[in-house]
């Protein structure tokens, strides 16, 4: 009803805003308290879903990295920032590992596509983020082994899911080991159905039977 | 204490008298003013877009620049030094040497104006029997740079800024110095000392219903001479990207930055010394009154920055013409009134009341006629 | 004190050559926008003329009224109006040289009649000049000159709502 | 007056020609009316000067404050006309506007 009322309500508000920065503690959250953190000295706790540029994750030592080279990765990726070269054994026959694995982080837009359609859990996003530096073409492209962290890494930065991936792979390698162990013993079965072939084929060659147990004990 | 400053001066001109022929001794009072302002207004401009960044931090609940020295005292010359060595960018279809001497056109005035502003006894430079018009005439030539800086840019976004302000400035400066008149009416006498003099023993003109009026109306109109926020809409960052200073940079945009902070000082300088009583006070020395009493206003000024958005254009035009000058009209015929009903007394009950009251119904009268159009609200039936 | 005297006849004598050649300027210069800007620094050196011999007053209304309202309204419509700095627009008619033959037989004739006359009448003698304060002229504005001072209001009023009935774009028909 | 009175009057005599010169040769209406300022100014020059040294001071500044005065009303006026035929017209060239009436 007042003409200049409601001005004079939010300029209530500034003053005790101004007023309350410097009676009330800073980060306490009240209301007028000062919000700010002083960043390089003071850090806000990293949220564990904070996602930033990848890493390629290891187990127990370097040369034993996840990754197997499968370019899923490279190939999904959006801006196209990494680049993957298979390591070749002597014989120049393709290894189920990268010799080269590149990202530009200058390129790389923190999507999180790399993590989400690797196959292995080999590839997963970081809580890093201070990666400036003075020179943007040697530096801010990462090789492999400036990628390279551990489990424990990422156990530490982002627990529940560093369960999670265990987990599941400890499910794929206790499946794997099954399947292994069923390939085992269907070779062994195969092996030994083999013998008693060749046993019966050599008693049977005279008797002139033809082999059939050989399909029914294909594992597949 | 309270003559420091003109005592050091005195020394001065003393000092060259010893040694020099006596028309030296005139000059060097000149020089030493001179001087003396010309190291005041960058020094206090400085310092107040310090203390302009640190009150809108604590208001936004952030603090503010504090790196640069302790609580940051030396970010001001961290700037400085920023703006001296940027590159200076001149566009290439613009007319040079207006581009130039724009920025130039734009202080001047700004610097200009310090030299009636009484800082304290005896501590005007120049007392001219015309201040106050001095003051009106030299702020009203900073029209003429704002539309040299606009043009000469060469640039759309200028000329619309410059457009924009220059519309603002002379819209405003009508009910600026019809605000002033009251004051003349009451002192008799268009020098600033003999304003501030007038003012002695507590008789400061804002305890006036006049006064208060005049001081509001003035104060205002102040802040969108210099265009401040809320009144800002020459340099509307989200609509023209920096108005007529957009192609400006380095030093020259220091320079209009520069204009900037200084015609706030004076600004709040001169309603400090029509309304507030200028440089009276008790205790304290009567420079630091004045200085108390100024950087009391501009931070008035800071709180309306962060405080209220900026206007639209015809609001910006509205209350200028529509509400501003008729009430600084009625305030002339209030000080009328005021005069001879108080019979040269400061203060008597019917000398106060009546232009109260006449003041008090003509801004009710005002507000009712300036009601915008308010559609009325919409009801929808079916959706309730 | 004759030094300060000579340097303040330096500046007088400083501002009125600015004066002239500014006003050539405000003339001559093909862009209109330039000759506006001229003009202004015309009317400075003028206002400062006017402070020179005394009436403080005047000078500081010429720059407010001159300065600060008229060139701004001038610049404003030159603004409006476009078509600036055009090279292929001529800013000049055809009768410069008569024009400059008229001007130069009007100063020709004037002037040695300025100087022939020498009983200009003379007040370097008073120590203590008659300074106009503003007062005064408040007082006889509203004695000696009231009539013309009512006069101009009236006038002031009508151009007011002229100029206003005279640009508006749009008529209520 | 601290310089002789012949030279100022030269002076504005000289800002007199200049103006007139140029109410003479330019083609764009409001360049004549910034002419027309000019000879309004030199007249005022004179005026004050005048008063300066006259028996009667204030008749010379009264007249100078006028002209001032009516030299803002006439230059409002003036630019208003300037604006409308610019409207109707699209040129503020003098010698494109030859009609009498439009």
């Amino acid at each position: 009803m007042f003409f200049g009322l409601g001005i004079l309500r939010g300029m209530n508000i500034t003053l005790m805003n101004f007023i309350r920065s410097y009676t009330r503690k800073r980060g306490s959250g009240e209301i007028g308290a000062l919000t700010t953190v002083q960043y390089p000295e003071e850090r806000l706790p990293e949220k564990e879903k904070f996602r930033n540029f990848p890493f390629l994750i290891y187990d127990d030592k370097p040369e034993d990295l996840r990754c197997v080279a499968c370019d899923i990765c490279a190939q999904d990726c959006p801006p196209r920032c990494i680049y993957i070269v298979k390591e070749t054994d002597e014989a120049g026959k393709p290894m189920k590992k990268p010799a080269v694995f590149d990202i530009d982080f200058t390129v790389c837009m923190n999507c999180g596509i790399c993590e989400e359609v690797c196959p292995f859990d080999a590839i997963f996003m970081d809580h890093e983020f201070e990666i400036a530096d003075s020179d943007r073409h040697d530096k801010l492209l990462y090789h492999r082994d400036d990628l390279l962290k551990t489990n424990e890494h990422f156990h530490k930065i982002r627990p529940n899911d560093g369960r999670e991936v265990d987990t599941r792979l400890a499910e794929a390698k206790e499946a794997k080991a099954k399947k292994d162990e069923a390939r085992k013993k269907a070779a062994e079965a195969k092996a030994a159905a083999k013998a008693k072939a060749e046993a019966e084929k050599a008693t049977e060659a005279k008797e002139d039977k033809p082999p059939e147990t050989e399909k029914e004990s294909d594992p597949q | 204490m309270d003559q420091m400053f003109v005592n050091i001066k005195a020394a001065l001109v003393g000092l060259s008298d010893k040694v020099f022929p006596d028309w030296v001794g005139v000059l060097v009072s000149i020089a030493v003013s001179i001087v003396a302002i010309a190291l005041l207004g960058p020094l206090i401009m400085m310092y107040l877009t310090l203390i302009e960044r640190k009150v809108v931090a604590r208001m936004q609940n952030r603090i503010g620049p504090n790196r640069v020295g302790k609580y940051g005292l030396l970010q001001p010359l961290a700037d400085g030094v920023k703006m001296l060595i940027k590159e200076d960018i001149v566009p290439r279809n613009a007319d040079k040497v207006l581009h130039l001497l724009a920025p130039i056109l734009i202080v001047a005035p700004a610097l200009l104006v310090f030299a009636v502003l009484p800082f304290g006894r005896n501590m005007t430079a120049v007392d001219l029997n015309v201040g106050i018009l001095f003051f009106a005439a030299i702020s009203s030539i900073g029209t003429i740079g704002i539309f040299m800086a606009a043009w000469g840019s060469n640039n759309k976004f200028s000329v619309l800024g410059g457009m924009r302000s220059v519309a603002q400035m002379i819209s405003y400066e009508i009910p600026m110095v019809m605000s002033v008149v009251p004051v003349l009416l009451a002192v008799g006498s268009l020098s600033t000392n003999a304003i501030v003099e007038a003012q002695a023993d507590w008789h400061w003109f804002v305890f006036t219903p006049w006064g208060f009026l005049g001081c509001v109306i003035f104060f205002l109109c102040g802040v969108a001479e210099c265009n401040r926020s809320p009144f800002d809409l020459a340099e509307a960052e989200s609509e023209i990207i920096a108005g007529f200073h957009t192609e400006y940079s380095g030093m020259k945009f220091a320079l209009f930055y520069m204009a900037e902070f200084m015609s706030a000082f004076t600004i709040s300088g001169m309603t400090t010394t029509l309304f507030l009583g200028g440089w009276q006070g008790p205790l304290l020395p009567s420079w630091l009154w004045f200085f108390l009493k100024t950087y009391g206003l501009i931070f008035i000024m800071l709180w309306f920055r962060a405080t209220l958005p900026r206007l639209r254009v015809d609001q910006l035009m509205a209350l200028a013409w529509k509400f501003l000058l008729p009430l600084s009209l009625v305030n002339i015929v209030a000080t009328c009134i005021w005069h001879f009903l108080s019979d040269e007394a400061f203060f008597t009950p019917a000398a106060f009341l009546v232009p109260l009251a006449l003041l008090v119904f003509s801004y009710w009268g005002l507000m009712k006629l300036n009601q915008p159009y308010m559609p009325e609200k919409r009801v929808y039936p079916l959706v309730d | 004190m004759p030094q300060l005297e000579f340097l303040i006849k330096c500046g007088v004598y400083g501002l009125m050559g600015l004066g002239i050649i500014a006003a050539v300027g405000a003339v001559l210069l093909p862009n209109l926008f330039h000759a506006g800007l001229a003009l202004a620094f015309v009317l400075v050196t003028i206002a400062g003329i006017f402070m020179s011999v005394g009436a403080e007053f005047l000078g500081m209304v010429q720059i407010l009224l001159y300065v600060g309202g008229v060139m701004t309204l001038i610049i404003y419509t030159i603004m409006l109006t476009g078509r600036l700095g055009a090279k292929d627009v001529r800013a000049q008619n055809r009768q410069g040289i008569f024009a400059a033959i008229a001007a130069g037989f009007f100063v020709c004739w004037i002037g040695p009649l300025i100087l022939k006359t020498g009983a200009w009448p003379q007040r370097e003698s008073d120590s203590a000049p008659p300074l106009l304060s503003v007062e005064d002229l408040g007082m006889s504005l509203m004695t000696e000159y009231v009539f013309p001072f009512e006069v101009l209001g009236v006038l002031l009023f009508a151009v007011l709502i002229g100029a206003i009935v005279i640009a508006r774009q749009d008529r209520p028909s | 007056m601290i310089i002789p009175l012949e030279h100022v009057l030269l002076f504005s005599l000289i800002l007199f020609a200049i103006g007139m010169v140029g109410v003479l040769t330019r083609r764009n209406a409001i360049g004549i009316l910034i002419s027309i300022e000019l000879l309004l100014n030199a007249v005022n020059v004179n005026l004050v000067c005048f008063s300066r040294v006259s028996e009667d001071p204030m008749a010379g500044q009264m007249f100078a404050f006028f002209v001032i005065a009516l030299a803002a009303a006439a230059a409002a006026v003036g630019l208003a006309i300037v604006v409308a035929i610019y409207r109707t017209r699209n040129t503020v060239q003098t010698d494109e506007i030859q009609l009498l009436k439009w």
